[in-house]
């Protein structure tokens, strides 16, 4: 891969970066209310895979939704707003950190764990029925993949071949619970097996690798020959949330060991091999910063719903003027 | 006007809405080879196709989920649960996400599902296939609950409920699939959110659901003949509800009998009782009485599992005694 | 009397009856290195190791159904289900499995399980975390069902549930988990099927539920300045009802307001009401108020979760306008 | 294996096939009530499986459990009147044909498909806890491997490595779904690599062959070995259930090139060639179909329960005296 594309790639990556510390941090202001989940260290995963879609294509996110948005087209200023709560956000506000939906980027996320997966099944039929030019990308964690939700919904699209791409996030762990211990297979690409798919597994921390398995297995889904399940293998170095208690799962030793492997300073030092200068991306990063800093404070300008647009939209009256909260 | 099986009604309104919009599709297992358990969607794959009848693998979530999802794309499924008892392992679906989403999407996203399924005794199945869990969808903001108890009423619901853009969970009742009535050629559509008086009358006022609207009529006849006028009113949709329709009745006879097949604790029985209370305070020569099934699981075979529930008998004896005890009362 | 959290009084009913009975052990996602999601069962891996706390992958089906097969075997399982909102994904084995078996196998078959979780508003986590869903299980014959509101309460309830041979459905609120109170050192524990009057009034009856009973009793401290005296009466147990003590205290008061966390819609509020209606319909000055949450998903945030449920001030609206009203009347 | 082993084999799966065909006959003449679903040209399965337990084993079995319960070793009696709904039943007659338990035998069955795993995995855990010398068997269908039920048990067992042997009989139909269609992979036993656990398949109407296997995996199971994941193939000869529309999902020719393959068919073969002579063969017949004979009239006379004992288990009174069905 060239330098430029790799460049690109970095600068995607370090948006998210920069994105998810900027929440981390209105999260210990309290100003992002509900569990705020850090996406640190897996940001070769958004970028690789959900960067690779087209607008037209749906995306089904988790809790841990907010990078995956901004790599799929979200704008930043809709992802932020909507976990501060504002009206200016993808779901006006009310669905905050962990649920939301942007139609217009075909962007879905929910905090249960796992049940996106048989959602996205109906994405997926729909858009084979419907014969249209777009897949459905399904990303999901590594205890999601112990719910009956995944297989369920991975038989299901292997029996229908449907259009979709299972990106299998595995961050190494499920809360506290690691994935040696609670996944019973070795890797949990091999499940792809009881569904007749292929094994595929990517080193999620490498960018180009992701974006590079992303592209092709978007591809075939293209041309008809989904599903795919596929593993990204990365690490969660923040905790499972913002100050959980760390210490009762893992050691700093193992968190400072995979610092050290993660996707940016790996993508980083590609570029500087490839005479890209540091200057360079310094300059990359302070323009991002720049950027997020000026989003910040349009952001705590926004307005909150009010109770009446908090409850307007419950269900589809029946009746015109049918009072929708009776 | 052409008498058909409440199961033949079903199939129609399948035909027509189907002929009608290409995006409303049949989901479940065995609604194509098979034609659906209680044979209504019968045939329907040879005209249709298994583009719009599709059968499900045993994966109640995948396919709850897929209905979700499909019809957040625009199509216009119809989920069939083989019992309302496997409804349990589409809850998630159906409570966290099929119900969530248009408020979720601050109103972009429209979920026009129907969650179809049947519950209820009647087939000796014993207790888990014998259930009566309406009254959980009526709690979830987000969903509507129909439970129609005629063939005239299934059809002219299912139409409606097909064409509604809201999630709805349509209950049918396994021992009416067999009932007879009449159902008009012409097309023609009921309301959502509409009760409907089964069997005018002046004494008494039996709010009865699905099976039980038989049993009622039943004993509505027997108390004729001892001079007991009852108003049989069916709410046909428990959520929303058509709180007027009911109320108005009570208001004209001052006593109210509610029946369900479900036990009464927990139950839509009390949802009922105090909607009628609340607006017919006043009005109530005596309090509003439910006759539930009795707390227990359905026990297999055909004698018990008459025993526990409501019957035509057990209804004519608490009509009675709510009337009867008025009358020596004098009042 | 040591004053101390709710989820500490968890964690000390868990210590006591896990000493007490190898057999009972708590199973469900991080209890163990965690000590769960609220910190109940905090260092209780050490002390008890892997066998009595064990850490579960994110599977609610299976560790439901390994509760039912582990109690068939006699041992004592309470299992965590993290957010009521995932107990959907359970609910066939709860529904289906653990309330039918005992009577299934006639009598047999014991299943003393506890399936313990925490519902409700109040972490502004919006809709898919924040539901009440308590009625699911009230309608569900051969379960119990338990709302604890305080340290006191649910450290002797969650004692007798453990110790109770049926399955128990014990439902705590997030929002209580902080609240501190009076918790004696010595051993007691709390029949299941007592309710608790938690203020003695004259005036009114407020029979609230879980969370509730906080504002519940704030409302009340509020109205005694204007005079007006409230009973509040906290079931908690909703099946088996204690309706002796609730239909003592409104008989004597002769107004009651019913203020649940759900929506009223097919909510426990409804039963509430009717059971009220039916024992106490000539003692009532008015028919019995619910105040409920509004029909809605619970919107995200601080600001509107607080605005769509009851609180202190809706209850003291409720409150006095059915007390008010009445003095108007100068009945 | 000598001809005494296969004889006595022959022996059971004859009972079970009789019991089957006399439980058919009821069902016609309406005295089971509920569906009844046949269990011919399955009876390997039972016979290999189900028949190797110990009486302290746990067998969980399915919606089609009156085989599973004989071969387990409950009595023909009480599985036969339980169909029948009379209180000799092994649920007092309360259960039905579907859903019964016998704790005397450990038997469990339940009507609802793939629910009986996860509650196998509860069964394991006291077992394991325990250290009891007993083993859990769960036996389900080729349907039910497509349920999240199977995945998360399995999972769950493996993670904890459970003292269970999970038998999927895969009678290649779940009512009118052929499992061609509606089971992604070729094998369901490659589901097995999921939860890192071996592929093991076997010829589910050989009977030999089907005991051979549980015997052997019961015994390392018994050693600490589990859990184990086998698939039994087999042919559902007779409807899902008696009388359902079969030419809407299979041809004749079907059916009838399967009962050539039918295992009672393949036994009794090896056995005249094992010099067993087919006189000794129908004077066994003879003896089965005397004591149906009389079981039947026997069955016939039992009573029913009354209201008060079909209501007075459905929960444990609090408190002496309370009334369990208010
Ligand atoms: C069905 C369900 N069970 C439990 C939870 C609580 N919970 C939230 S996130 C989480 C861990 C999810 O792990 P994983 O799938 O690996 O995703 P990650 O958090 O690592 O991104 C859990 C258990 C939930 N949201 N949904
Ligand atoms: C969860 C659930 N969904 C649907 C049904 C209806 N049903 C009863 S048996 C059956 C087929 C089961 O197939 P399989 O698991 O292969 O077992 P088999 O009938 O072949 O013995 C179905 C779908 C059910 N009982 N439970
Ligand atoms: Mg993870
Ligand atoms: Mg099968």
């Amino acid at each position: 891969m060239i330098a430029g594309d790799l460049l690109k790639l970095y600068g995607d990556m370090l948006l998210l970066r920069r994105f998810d510390q900027m929440c981390m941090q209105l999260k210990l202001k309290d100003l992002i209310y509900s569990g705020y989940h850090p996406y640190e260290g897996q940001e070769a995963v958004a970028t690789g895979f959900c960067g690779a879609l087209k607008k037209d294509d749906i995306l089904l996110s988790t809790h841990r939704p907010h990078c995956h948005a901004v790599a799929k087209g979200c704008s930043p200023e809709a992802v932020l707003t909507e976990m501060m709560g504002r009206t200016s956000g993808c779901s006006g506000g009310l669905g905050g950190a962990m649920q939301f939906i942007d139609t217009a980027n075909n962007f879905y996320c929910g905090s249960v764990v796992g049940s996106n997966m048989p959602i996205a099944t109906g994405f997926g039929l729909a858009i084979k029925q419907q014969k249209l030019d777009r897949i459905c990308m399904c990303i999901f964690g590594d205890g999601a993949s112990n719910t009956g939700s995944f297989h369920e919904a991975l038989n299901l699209a292997a029996i229908w071949k449907l259009p979709i791409v299972f990106v299998c996030e595995n961050n190494q762990f499920a809360e506290a619970m690691p994935v040696r211990e609670f996944v019973a297979c070795e890797r949990i690409a091999m499940r792809a097996g009881g569904y007749g798919l292929e094994e595929i597994r990517v080193d999620g921390n490498d960018v180009e690798e992701t974006r590079r398995i992303a592209a092709d297995l978007i591809r075939r889904t293209r041309q008809g020959e989904g599903p795919f399940l596929v593993e990204a293998l990365t690490y969660r170095i923040g905790g499972h949330y913002v100050g959980d208690p760390e210490g009762t799962y893992r050691t700093r030793e193992e968190v400072e060991s995979w610092k050290e492997k993660e996707p940016l300073i790996r993508a980083r030092e590609k570029l500087l091999n490839c005479e890209v200068g540091s200057n360079q991306l310094s300059d990359l990063d302070g323009a991002v910063k720049e950027k997020l800093t000026a989003l910040r404070a349009w952001a705590l300008e926004q307005p909150f719903p009010t109770l009446e647009q908090g409850i307007s939209h419950v269900y589809i009256p029946l009746l015109a003027g049918e009072n929708v909260c009776q | 006007m052409p008498v058909i099986s409440f199961g033949e009604a079903i199939r129609q309104a399948y035909r027509e809405e189907m002929k009608r919009d290409r995006n409303v599709f049949l989901l479940g297992e065995d609604v194509g080879r098979w034609g659906s358990l209680y044979r209504s969607s019968r045939d329907l794959l040879k005209e249709f196709g298994p583009e719009q009848i599709k059968d499900a693998p045993i994966s109640e979530a995948a396919i709850a989920g897929c209905a979700v999802g499909s019809a957040a794309m625009g199509m216009r499924p119809i989920l069939e649960i083989m019992y309302i008892d496997f409804i349990a392992l589409a809850m998630d679906q159906i409570v966290n996400h099929a119900a969530k989403w248009h408020q979720l999407s601050n109103g972009k996203v429209r979920l026009p599902i129907v969650f179809k399924t049947q519950g209820g005794a009647g087939r000796r199945n014993s207790s888990q296939h014998s259930q009566c869990l309406e009254n959980w969808f009526v709690n979830i903001p987000g969903l509507i609950t129909v439970m129609p108890s005629t063939p005239y009423d299934v059809k002219g619901l299912l139409k409606s409920a097909v064409r509604n853009d809201n999630p709805v969970v349509f209950i049918e009742h396994k021992a009416l699939y067999s009932e007879k009535g009449e159902v008009p050629e012409e097309e023609y559509l009921i309301p959502l959110g509409r009760a409907d008086i089964k069997r005018p009358g002046g004494d008494i006022t039996i709010v009865a659901t699905s099976w039980m609207v038989t049993f009622a009529l039943k004993a509505a006849d027997a108390l004729q003949e001892l001079g007991v006028s009852c108003e049989i009113v069916d709410p046909r949709t428990l959520w929303p509800l058509d709180k007027e329709t009911i109320i108005a009745s009570v208001k004209k006879t001052g006593l109210c009998l509610v029946v369900t097949e479900a036990p009464a604790e927990g139950g839509w029985s009390g949802e009922a009782s105090s909607v009628i209370h609340e607006a017919c305070f006043r009005d109530l020569k005596k309090p509003v009485k439910r006759l539930c099934a009795m707390r227990t699981g359905i026990p297999y075979g055909p004698v018990l599992e008459r025993q526990v529930i409501p019957n035509q008998a057990s209804i004519e004896r608490a009509a009675l005694e709510l009337v009867g005890k008025q009358q020596v009362k004098g009042q």
